[in-house]
């Protein structure tokens, strides 16, 4: 087994896990890490793949769309984290603040 | 030489799977933050190992990055988390 | 095999040696402020031997500069957490192992 | 050498898919977190062992410190303080977001089994067809390979994941700061505000003095992953991760920071965006066509671009954790009477 292919399978394993949890967790912030889980999954792809001839330096595009990825990935899950404190925070704060 | 050198890389990954259990068990949220700055450790040393028996020298500066970062978690956490220990929403002590 | 190349694998080798003790103490110690020693004696020991190992092997003085740069950051950082871990373990009234206790 | 590097893969794959799935099913949402944070360090051994340094540095910083930080900021104000339970119909409404415990590999009581069924067979199914896809491309050797080796020569850099980033595809990445300034305008209107924090840990002078000693070194540090970007692995992306984490330092630990008037905060912000933009245009008077340099000026234009989108980058970086922050309550960022965004600044001492 090639360190591709290794990575590569590991990958699309680790994005059906992030798919399996997003559907079965109830808890919001288990689906935002689900989120998060999926995309790593198809970075891992990504960046496997760049790597196909191990004599080559890696592929750069790709390489460079999941930097880009990450970088996006942060800052949807902080959006998504204060989407989910504004909506766990709004009605308990009358009874004991 | 390099063979020794992705020996102990190997050994020192097989190390932080170990300690894993750490994490999973706990029992106290302070257990596992601990785990967690042991791997940061851990990590730095990997990486070290694996740029020079790679000979990819630029994996130096990920271990400068890993050892820069590897406290900011422990910081967020003890700095955000409340200390109270109380009944239901114990910080530190978890009821297993 | 050179004296330089032998000084080095003794020093991986027992750098590799104390990670070990560090996650056996991580994981066998009986609290908190016990599994602290793993964190900041043995592991650190271990970086530092690691470090000093990798130095005899690398290529220019900048790369040695920057090993032990990283194990200087790192000793400093689990310093400073392993302070903050153990404060803040103690103010939120976790008492701390004793013989009596765990038997 | 290469069967101990096979092992070495074959743990670091096995392990993380272990930690992947403890994350989502671990019964303790505290538990999942640091899983979490440990999983962004081992996928940064991942990408270091597939040859992919940029992304490492990124993920190091990004994945392993921000994420992870965000993370905790979020649970540590949902937890509930002093004694009293969290009101029942708040654990009831929807989905049990308060409650942490939630059961180990269990669907919501409503999933019927037969959508369980139904989801095992789709998810299944979508792996199944992901790696039909996957393990052909994973295997061919003679891969469609886009040619990046000439056009180099034309590019300013000698890296090529920056001259990819910053000169060929030059517009995802201008979209991309957009995208981050959209984050951080969301994020900013909608923080509450309103959460309190029971007291934590005052920072000591332990803690103070290590975060003065470690943020020189980080400025250091981000300004050499910034200056050697162009020709080998770093670049702006991973500066401002770093820069960024530095600055959730600062703020986290609330010592002196460095503040200032809010109007250069914003112009700070959108400055990225905007050089880049006027980058562009420029390209568009000079060679004729939006974000093309001329080549004798490509490296020059690279740079500046670089530099001024670390700046932004990272605030929107800082930005982005005070949106998640406790705000007016002990051992917080000092934003209570002030709106949203109200931080103090941290990219000071990097312009100066």
């Amino acid at each position: 087994m090639t360190p591709t292919l290794n990575y590569a399978l590991t990958g699309v394993v680790l994005f059906s896990v992030g798919l399996s949890g997003l559907f079965f967790c109830a808890h919001l912030l288990r689906k935002i890490l689900s989120v998060n889980m999926a995309g790593s999954g198809v970075f891992l792809v990504f960046v496997a793949l760049a790597r196909r001839q191990p004599d080559v330096p890696p592929d750069p595009v790709p390489q460079a769309l999941v930097l880009t990825g990450i970088v996006v990935a942060v800052s949807a899950t902080a959006v998504a984290l204060a989407l989910f404190r504004r909506l766990t925070h709004e009605p308990a704060e009358e009874p004991h603040g | 030489m390099n063979v020794l050198i992705l020996g102990v890389a190997f050994f020192l990954l097989v190390n932080v799977v170990a300690g894993l259990v750490r994490v999973w068990r706990g029992p106290t949220a302070l257990d596992r933050m601990l785990a967690s700055q042991l791997f940061g450790t851990t990590g730095t040393a990997i990486l070290l190992l694996l740029a020079e028996g790679l000979s990819n020298p630029a994996l130096r500066d990920v271990a400068l990055v890993f050892a820069l970062l590897a406290p900011i978690a422990t910081v967020v956490f003890v700095r955000r988390w409340p200390l109270s220990s109380s009944a239901n929403g114990g910080s530190f002590h978890e009821h297993e | 095999m050179s004296t330089n190349d032998l000084v080095s694998c003794v020093s991986l080798v027992l750098g590799a040696f104390f990670f070990l003790a560090g996650t056996m103490g991580m994981l066998r110690f009986p609290d908190v402020y016990t599994r602290l020693h793993a964190l900041t004696k043995a592991d650190n020991l271990g970086l530092g031997l690691l470090v000093f190992g990798l130095a005899l092997q690398a290529e220019s003085w900048l790369a040695v500069a920057k090993l032990f740069l990283v194990w200087g950051l790192v000793m400093l950082a689990s310093t400073t957490c392993c302070h903050l871990v153990a404060q803040a373990a103690w103010q939120a009234g976790i008492s701390p192992w004793s013989r009596r206790d765990g038997q | 050498m290469d069967s101990s590097l096979a092992w070495f893969d074959a743990i670091l794959t096995l392990t993380l898919v272990v930690v992947a799935l403890r994350v989502l099913f671990a019964q303790d949402l505290f538990q999942a977190i640091v899983l979490f944070i440990v999983f962004g360090l081992l996928l940064s051994l991942a990408w270091c062992r597939l040859g992919a340094v940029d992304v490492a540095l990124a993920e190091a910083a990004i994945g392993a410190g921000l994420t992870g930080a965000l993370f905790l900021n979020t649970l540590a104000t949902t937890r509930r303080h002093g004694d009293q339970a969290p009101p029942a119909e708040t654990i009831d409404r929807k989905g049990a977001w308060v409650d942490d415990k939630l059961p180990t590999l269990r669907p919501r009581p409503s999933t019927p089994w037969t959508g369980r069924l139904a989801f095992g067979l789709v998810a299944g199914s979508v792996t199944a067809w992901m790696a039909a896809v996957v393990v052909p491309l994973a295997v061919s050797s003679d891969a469609p390979r886009i040619a990046i080796d000439e056009a180099m020569l034309r590019s300013g850099v000698t890296n090529p994941v920056t001259a990819v980033l910053l000169n060929f595809r030059a517009y995802d990445t201008l979209l991309e700061v957009a995208v981050l300034m959209l984050a951080v305008l969301t994020v900013s209107s909608l923080t509450a505000g309103s959460a309190r924090v029971s007291k934590a840990l005052p920072s000591g002078p332990v803690l103070t003095s290590f975060v003065r000693l470690i943020l020189p070194v980080v400025v250091m540090v981000a300004v050499y992953v910034l200056w050697s970007g162009t020709k080998a692995p770093g670049g702006a992306f991973q500066a401002a991760a770093l820069l960024g984490a530095g600055g959730v330092l600062l703020l986290v630990t609330d010592t002196q920071s460095p503040s200032c008037a809010r109007y250069l905060r914003r112009v700070l912000l959108v400055a990225g965006l905007a050089v880049f933009l006027l980058v562009g245009l420029g390209g568009m008077l000079g060679a004729g066509r939006f974000l093309e340099y001329p080549p004798a000026w490509a490296g020059v234009l690279i740079t500046l671009v670089e530099t001024v989108l670390t700046v932004s980058i990272a605030l929107v970086l800082v930005m982005l954790f005070v949106g998640t922050s406790p705000t007016g309550a002990e051992g917080s960022a000092r934003a209570s009477d002030e709106t949203p965004g109200a931080t103090p600044l941290v990219s000071r001492e990097r312009t100066s």
